[in-house]
């Protein structure tokens, strides 16, 4: 166990690596920090004072392993726009994003496994055609135009939701129903497909000759194995979600880190840009371990080896 | 009073081509500390009378049986929330496949005390000390630390043996065991059967064993009911059966196994040669004419009923060998 | 059963969330802005944000007050004010204001603002607005002389611009982090809260009271949101969120203002749009650095069908590279070019190029704009390819690469009304500088640093002849801020593109 | 070298989602007719014949503007109509029907383009992945694991800012981002395939390795990188789309659905249909390819059981 956490904790540190070490290079390409810092009206003097200040004329490798060096302290350094620490500016927005996160997730699992189980239960039901709907809208529905639609009925026609900002719970409804909802097709199909499979086992069959309640055949024998694949695709899609938030965060004015990677593109806020990036990664790398575990949890015959 | 009295089950299955008829008015009845054998061929119908009478048959089956009496009582019409307090308490039931029938995802002990708990009494304590106790039993050694393994740290052996316990958790009354050792090493299989002779003894439980196995049915067997394509083709007394098969379906399957003391070494088995037919649609006559030595124009279209022996050895052949050998002299 | 709970509970949702929506109720204004990013630091003196000078106005004074339509000087934290020399001021301070957090207003903080903003060290993001003040001292507690380090003719452009009087003590003690977090000036509205990019809370400074031109407060509170996308913000104000924006465009001026309950209005500024090209050749580009061609492209360009139909409002085709209000920004000596396609023809086969050729074209405005002007091009031959770039990267690849060589910009001259607030930044050769002509950055040099208007006058003049008959710069057209809010708000636009919030109530 | 080989559970997990037969087949056939494969195919079709044909259909040419009759409506307004632009026209006065009909051009040729870079580097890694297997795979894993834990869509648009946005750079960028589920996948169909008695076979008799991975296992494994393929054009048609609508794709004026919805966003609450139309046709075209993937991994799968 311990071999496997140490095992996976070097793979994740070099996959940390390799992905910021591409950014780094390739936000490097794209702007020259020091005019970013010195603002408009710089002289020519004073850009060339900030480059050396900031050491902007080494080389692009040592720039990196010096931030790296200070990133794996958890120091990224100041924002060149907002000249805040760049570790605050998360911390005080990264909650929106997981929150935003969370709850997409948890939208699209609420409907996807209920949704999928009852499908796999009674194929050709109403639900079932209601599932299909779901499904194919959702895997076709581009995510920023079913956002965009949303304000203009619930916001603008209805009025029922607030549109924009993250002061209540109500301002979190539609862009949870717009990220989530994309993620609804994938987990339902399988779902579905566990089930199916599942319900057929001989296991069941067990269960049901020891004479169990039907809700307990379906809930604890049933689902427990058929969400195993869920979970880990739901961590994927988790990842995949917040990479997402950017679009809806810019859409709904919720000032997360999506929002604010959107916003430090715009202005090449390097540090900021970098930062986020990588705590993206490091989500995902995280997220895939804790996939891992909870299915080993859920199933015993994964062995954690 | 029987434990168990089937009269004329009937199982049909709606399907793309039509109706399909895998068991057809088959009738048996089992004692206390009686052990019925059914015996056939893969797709004869056996295994889908052990689910009709535990009830759990595909949803898109449809059962029939004129009396369905379980300790007297009719079980064919009780409603499946009942149905579910009868089974794996009164009545249980194992199955062929020890390495999938368990699920993964919990462990062995948690799966035998849930069973308990279910039917007996809530008391985890009781059903903990009823598991350990029937591990025993089985045969597991060091019972009580099996109680938190998981089915696949079990080797199939072992996870039949769990199985076996699991039936016997309630006190059944009768278990019905469905080729409970087809899946394992033949070693292996020979201590289950026996295991499970034994207990079906010290219990007294009736005891219904499905199988293809005639080797195994003539060492454990009370009673044996031979199936071929949903019918009961022979049926009596193992030691009748055995002695003097009658049906030309029994007499061939007698044939493809070495009895002890009966098939002389060196002697050639011999084989059932033809296929099962197809049992979809209106079907008349004996389903074996196909693959019948014997078989004449009058097998097509005849009454294949049971008919009845004086020492309780039935069968169904609509040619029995006295009229074969009339015939034969004729 | 339970779609229908869900409803019921949005419904809810929606009563709880309009129960705190604007309007003229409780006399509070809810401001959205900032669709260019919001404001980084709200220390007048750390940002560069349109927003940051709007937020600015309503939190501090500054010694003089311009008046916006008239553009004439007016008392303002300065009583008076005389030149002591070609490179001294003397002010006399108004006396009884007061800072938001009690301090007295006095020569104390006129001499510690200046002193700390002039020097370098302490890194004020625009070094322009303030590196030309030598030195501020005290002379008595409401008396304060300014040294200038040469004759600076547009020093009262900057003093009653951007450089506000900061409360002395404070400042001095929390510094521009400080003054982020709780600003405190003396200006009509006070700050509560400030959430850096979500949004200010503000309420009137009730003790505005002692007679300033810029008026007192209309409401008792304020809040402004920081809100990126435009759409958002007129969602929001559709639905009541919000009751004013200052960031849509003139077509939605036409649909808003056709919404019953709301108004839109169109307001010229002197924010000035042209289109640059490269004609040093910084790039390498050898089609722009000719004459000719540069001057068939002002000639194929219809910048009045442009302006009449997609600026609209009262935005005008602009010649001068400057707005025309500007001192120094004499329309009577630019070239003009009249829209012309076959004389740009005609220009462009003597250049050497009958079928035209491409280039690459950048902006990073909407490219609506773009493209009316890319057809136009083509329509003589030259095929343009757009590249629409995010501002700062834009600025970037101009000033790092110079490979840019034809561009559609513009510049607000931080809403100061003299030339060298644009035209001299451009064309003094500089990292902006596409035309890299001597005689040209002498003029402006010449007209930034003389005493006398008349010399000024003159130097510009020439500055303006020569871009506009060489073409560096295609002059478009001024911008048209567009405002669109509740019908039933007070709303004045200003040229100088400063909304004052502070002044706007609610009628009846 | 060891120690990076970390393939996660969610590995399986995408490939088994991206495989896994639509769980609605058949109720699909009852909705969308006895093909919806068929329909699928006829609306891609369409739309293909649609970009083909564009300078035949298109009434006018997508690019001419005409400042004096812009922002027409469309024929089914009262006011303000042109029989010569039934559809309306944009902000600059250009022909919207032309343009939707021109927009399926770059739609299409995004799809197809960022597929074959992606579809090429996925399938020579996952192939080589699992077949190969031992080292080889372990690197691969970790390049796929790299590349998910990058958050596509931030990196993306930071590329985009790098490079310069243009219709190339974006196919790039996609092509070389959206490889990871072709991996996965073709990693997991080789294993299975690898393990075919014929494919043992030919080793044992010393086939050459290519000869053996293209005559014996690429039979094997089209199928699925059939299906991977349609998953995959739908998903990068959509992310241009996100990213031109975030003014992080392709230029302007060129006649891309994502960058029309752009445009368009200034008059969602007035004029929606200038934002319900390029969205719609967006819609209907990943519906196309997601009906025609289902089908084809309906098909696929039968053949492969």
């Amino acid at each position: 166990m311990l071999a496997y956490a140490i095992k996976r904790s070097f793979a994740a540190f070099l996959i940390l690596i390799v992905v910021s070490g591409l950014t780094f290079s390739l936000s490097h390409l794209s702007a020259d920090p020091a005019l970013t810092i010195a603002g408009e009206q710089a002289s020519d003097e004073d850009i060339q004072a900030i480059r050396e200040l900031y050491g902007f004329d080494r080389p692009i490798y040592i720039q990196y392993l010096e931030w790296a060096g200070r990133a794996m302290t958890g120091d990224f350094g100041e924002s060149y726009h907002y000249g805040e620490r760049v570790s605050t500016m998360i911390a005080g927005r990264i909650g929106t994003t997981m929150s935003l996160g969370v709850l997409a997730i948890l939208f699209a699992l609420i409907i996807s496994i209920p949704l999928g189980v009852v499908a796999a239960m009674r194929p050709n039901s109403l639900v079932d055609r209601f599932a299909l709907l779901v499904a194919v809208f959702g895997q076709a529905l581009p995510t920023f135009w079913f956002a965009l639609m949303m304000i203009i009925v619930l916001g603008v026609w209805w009025r029922w939701l607030p549109i924009s900002g993250n002061d209540s719970w109500a301002h979190f409804v539609m862009p949870t129903i717009a990220l989530g909802y994309y993620a609804t097709p994938a987990l339902m199909r399988l779902t579905r497909a566990g089930m199916i499979e599942v319900l057929g086992s001989d296991y069941i069959r067990t269960a049901r000759a020891k004479g169990l309640s039907p809700t307990v055949v379906l809930f604890k024998h049933a689902l427990r194995n058929a969400i195993i694949p869920v979970v880990a695709l739901a961590a994927v899609w988790f990842g995949f979600m917040l990479g997402g938030s950017i679009v809806i965060e810019t859409i709904f004015n919720l000032k997360g880190i999506g929002w604010l990677s959107y916003d430090a593109l715009l202005r090449s806020d390097l540090p900021v840009v970098q930062a986020i990036v990588l705590i993206f990664a490091s989500l995902y790398v995280v997220l895939t371990l804790a996939a891992d575990l909870v299915n080993a949890w859920l199933d015993p015959r994964i062995s954690v080896r | 009073m029987s434990i168990l009295e089937v009269e004329n089950l009937t199982v049909d299955i709606p399907v793309a081509a039509g109706m399909l008829h895998p068991v057809r008015s088959i009738s048996f009845s089992v004692e206390k500390g009686e052990t019925l054998c059914i015996v056939g061929e893969s797709g004869c119908g056996k295994s889908l009378t052990s689910l009709a009478l535990m009830g759990l048959l595909p949803k898109a089956a449809i059962r029939r049986a004129d009396k369905l009496l379980f300790r007297g009582e009719e079980i064919g019409d009780l409603p499946e929330r009942k149905m579910a307090h009868l089974r794996g308490g009164a009545m249980s039931m194992i199955f062929q496949e020890p390495m999938t029938s368990l699920n993964p995802a919990y462990t062995i002990g948690d799966q035998l005390m849930e069973v308990f708990r279910r039917h007996v009494t809530r008391d985890k304590a009781a059903a903990r000390d009823r598991a350990i106790y029937l591990l025993e039993k089985v045969g597991i050694s060091s019972a009580a630390s099996r109680l938190g393994q998981y089915p696949h740290q079990l080797s199939g052996g072992l996870r039949q043996r769990v199985m076996i316990a699991m039936a016997l958790m309630c006190e059944p009354e009768l278990i019905i065991a469905d080729e409970p050792t087809t899946a394992l090493d033949v070693t292996i299989q020979a201590q289950i059967l026996h295991l499970l002779a034994e207990l079906q003894n010290e219990f007294d439980m009736g005891l219904i064993l499905i199988t293809h196995d005639l080797g195994v049915v003539a060492r454990i067997a009370d009673k044996v009911q031979v199936m071929y394509a949903g019918r009961t083709v022979e049926e009596g007394p193992a030691r009748a059966v055995f002695d003097s098969p009658q049906h030309p379906y029994t007499q061939g399957l007698l044939r493809c196994i070495p009895i002890p003391g009966k098939t002389k070494r060196g002697e050639r088995l011999g084989a059932v040669p033809g296929i099962v037919p197809n049992l979809v649609g209106d079907l008349s006559g004996c389903m074996f004419r196909n693959r019948c030595p014997h078989a004449a124009p009058v097998c097509a279209t005849a009454d294949d009923s049971l008919v009845t022996g004086p020492d309780g050895h039935a069968n169904a052949c609509i040619r029995p060998e006295p009229e074969r050998v009339a015939e034969a002299v004729a | 059963m339970k779609m229908k709970t869900f409803v019921a509970a949005s419904m809810l949702a929606a009563l709880a969330s309009t129960s705190t929506m604007a309007g003229p109720d409780d006399d509070s204004l809810i401001v959205a802005w900032g669709s260019t990013g919001p404001i980084e630091n709200v220390d007048n003196y750390f940002n560069t944000n349109r927003t940051g000078i709007w937020f600015s106005r309503m939190v501090w004074d500054q010694l003089i007050y311009r008046e916006p339509k008239t553009f004439e000087f007016k008392p303002l934290l300065a009583e008076s004010w005389e030149a002591l020399s070609d490179t001294t001021w003397q002010f006399k301070l108004r006396q009884g204001v007061k800072f938001h957090n009690g301090e007295e207003f006095d020569a104390d903080d006129v001499v510690f603002t200046l002193n700390w903003i002039s020097d370098p060290a302490n890194g004020v993001k625009v070094q322009r607005n303030v590196n030309w003040i030598e030195s501020a001292e005290k002379v008595d507690k409401y008396t304060v002389n300014v040294n200038m380090k040469k004759p600076f003719p547009q020093a009262f452009e900057f003093l009653s611009g951007p450089i506000t009087i900061y409360p002395n003590e404070y400042y001095a003690e929390v510094g521009p982090d400080g003054m982020h977090k709780a600003p405190v000036g003396t200006g009509p509205m006070k700050v509560v809260a400030i959430e850096t990019a979500e949004e200010y809370v503000l309420e009137k400074n009730p003790d505005y009271t002692w007679g300033s031109p810029k008026g007192e407060a209309q409401v008792s509170k304020m809040v402004v949101r920081e809100i990126a996308d435009v759409q958002t913000q007129i969602a929001e104000l559709l639905a009541g969120g919000i009751d004013i924006t200052a960031d849509i465009t003139a077509d939605h001026v036409d649909q808003i203002g056709g919404f019953p309950g709301f108004t839109a209005l169109q307001a010229g500024t002197m924010r000035t749009g042209y289109i640059g090209f490269d004609a040093a050749g910084r790039g390498n580009f050898e089609p722009t650095t000719k004459l000719a061609v540069r001057k068939a492209m002002a000639m194929a360009i219809d910048r009045e069908s442009l302006v009449t139909n997609l600026i609209r409002g009262d935005a005008g085709v602009i010649h001068t590279p400057c707005f025309p209000t500007q001192f120094g920004c004499d329309e009577s000596f630019a070239a003009k070019w009249d829209y012309n396609p076959e004389m740009a023809k005609q220009l462009l086969a003597e250049a050497g190029y009958p079928d035209g050729f491409e280039i690459e074209f950048y902006t990073f405005r909407p490219a609506d704009w773009a493209e009316a002007i890319m057809a136009d091009l083509s329509k003589v031959g030259i095929k343009a390819s757009l590249t629409k770039m995010p501002y700062f990267a834009l600025r970037d690849k101009q000033r790092n690469e110079g490979t840019t060589p034809m561009f559609l910009m513009d510049w607000g001259s931080y809403s100061m009304n003299d030339m060298s607030a644009i035209t001299s930044h451009f064309f003094k050769k500089g990292p902006d500088d596409f035309a890299m002509d001597d005689q040209v950055a002498a003029w402006l040099e010449e007209g930034d640093t003389s005493p006398d208007s008349e010399i000024r006058k003159a130097a510009y003049a020439k500055a303006i002849e020569k871009i506009t008959s060489e073409v560096y710069w295609l002059p478009m057209f001024n911008h048209v801020r567009n405002y669109g809010f509740n019908e039933n708000l007070s709303f004045i636009p200003y040229q100088d593109e400063i909304p004052r919030f502070w002044q706007y109530g609610w009628n009846g | 070298m060891t120690m990076i080989s970390t393939p996660g559970k969610s590995f399986d997990e995408i490939a088994q989602e991206t495989l896994e037969p639509s769980p609605f087949s058949k109720l699909r056939k009852r909705i969308f007719g006895n093909y919806s494969f068929l329909a699928g195919l006829i609306i891609i079709m369409a739309i293909f014949a649609m970009a083909l044909l564009a300078p035949l259909i298109a009434p006018h040419n997508p690019y001419e503007t005409d400042l004096a009759s812009r922002l027409m409506n469309p024929f089914w307004h009262e006011v303000k109509t042109d029989e010569e632009h039934p559809l309306g026209t944009d902000k600059v006065g250009r022909d919207y029907l032309s343009r939707l009909v021109y927009g399926a051009q770059i739609s299409l040729l995004i799809g197809f383009s960022t597929m074959l870079i992606s579809g090429t580097i996925g399938t020579v890694l996952g192939v080589a992945a699992g077949y190969f297997g031992g080292r080889v795979d372990m690197v691969v894993n970790f390049i796929i694991n790299t590349r998910l834990a990058m958050p596509v869509f931030l990196v993306a648009m930071a590329a985009v800012v790098a490079f310069g946005a243009s219709l190339m750079v974006v196919i790039l960028v996609l092509g070389l981002f959206l490889w990871d589920r072709f991996a996965v996948v073709m990693r997991s169909i080789t294993m299975q395939a690898r393990d075919l008695d014929y494919v043992k076979a030919a080793r044992a008799m010393g086939c050459s390795t290519p000869y053996i991975i293209v005559r014996e296992i690429f039979p094997n494994v089209i199928g699925s990188l059939t299906v991977v393929a349609t998953v995959e054009m739908a998903n990068a048609i959509l992310l241009e789309a996100a990213l031109s609508f975030l003014g992080f794709g392709v230029q302007a004026p060129t006649p891309s659905w994502g960058l029309m919805l752009n445009e368009a966003r200034e008059y969602m609450f007035f004029s929606p249909w200038l934002l319900a139309l390029p969205g719609a046709c967006l819609f209907l075209l990943v519906l196309a390819i997601n009906l025609f993937g289902d089908g084809l991994r309906d098909v696929t799968l039968e053949k492969g059981r």
